[in-house]
């Protein structure tokens, strides 16, 4: 079964997409990777910023084998450029 | 860390201008001889380009826990005795602070090994993101790669 | 080094206390996106040692002159924009700053190299020496071999 | 002919000699290697610590073989601790 997940977005992803999160369907649980994956999917116009960003859940990094859980918070977290 | 009663690290975002001199007491102690202080402020040149302001925006909580990990490890790494980290969102004028780090330890060679680490760790890891507004009335995220 | 009619680098030893905050609009500059700031204090404890204050003196003329030689050195070396050394003479109590090093570059990786020179010659050049005053009365130059 | 010079001494040496500067008498030009030597026969109870200390002519540091004039200001630096 589906589940919609809605990813957070940030920064050039926000701007590209105009909305502050991106909606995508997915079985659950699935990997940070199938995420990732996903959100390449749903949106092309993310795919290059997509694939140097790193997946957040629950505010954490993950890499790709993380697994993810419904409930859990999904922030996409393109190349960081505080300080 | 905290035997004293008294914190060691601050981590903070704020909205508004940074003044290092608000910290200084709060990074002192009897029993540090060396505080050292970084700030990173809007530069107008950046190559051929002239900036006229950096705007920034973060995750903030998970940019406050990762500021606070990486509090937690540098504190523990270099023995700090106080660490203060301030980012600054939202507009940051040319020779305003966007990045406050202060830090304090008994010698100096602690402090000055952990700050360039520190701003390091900072800028690969925390979800903090500047857009640069340039005099020609470009605006440009940065994303390093 | 002064083509803009400002000075680089300023030097002062100075008898009363430091004010790190009266300096950072000295070393600030349109075109820098980094400030450090060293502050060297008194330190209460050395080993088993309780130390009540610190009193300096230095070779005035002679230490100002070292200052400003290790002031250009380090300007050319490592391409400072702004650099000010002061060093305070007389008492230094517990908490109190005895020498400040603040600098400036476009990048931070500039002072961030610059900052443990500076005071590594500093400490071994510079003709100024500290009286460390015990908490048990003792009081003897420090006079590093 | 020998020449009067006033060593300025600071620190540990001016408390060892209670004065701020030591009188010796030399044949110039003399080295300051030879200055430094005048210094300890002059004052044993400074030796140990003038040959840790390094000569300052005119306030610029000298190794021992720099000449020493009629006029030059010397100035005897023990191992400094400022900062």
């Amino acid at each position: 079964m589906l589940t919609r997940i809605d990813v957070l977005l940030f920064a050039a992803a926000r701007d590209l997409i105009g909305r502050d999160s991106l909606a995508i369907d997915l079985d659950l649980p699935a990997s940070a990777g199938a995420v990732l994956q996903a959100v390449c999917v749903a949106a092309p116009q993310l795919a290059p910023l997509a694939t140097a960003s790193r997946l957040a859940v629950n505010r954490s990094y993950v890499d790709g084998s993380a697994r993810i859980e419904a409930g859990d918070e999904i922030a996409l977290i393109p190349p960081v450029s505080g300080g | 860390m905290e035997a004293s009663g008294r914190s060691t690290i601050r981590v903070e975002l704020v909205h508004s201008p940074i003044e290092l001199a608000q910290w200084r007491s709060w990074v002192g102690d009897p029993d540090v001889g060396a505080h050292l202080w970084f700030e990173g402020v809007t530069r107008r040149t950046t190559g051929d380009q002239k900036t006229s302001r950096l705007t920034y925006e973060a995750f903030e909580p998970m940019a406050l826990s990762e500021l606070q990990r990486l509090g937690d490890w540098a504190v523990e790494r270099f023995a700090l005795t106080r660490l203060v980290i301030v980012h600054r969102l939202g507009t940051v004028e040319i020779g305003e602070t966007s990045v406050l780090v202060g830090c304090s330890s008994p010698h100096r060679a602690a402090v000055m090994m952990a700050m360039p680490e520190i701003m390091n760790r900072l800028k690969s890891e925390v979800p903090i993101w500047k857009r640069q507004h340039d005099q020609d009335g470009e605006v440009r995220w940065v994303h390093p790669r």
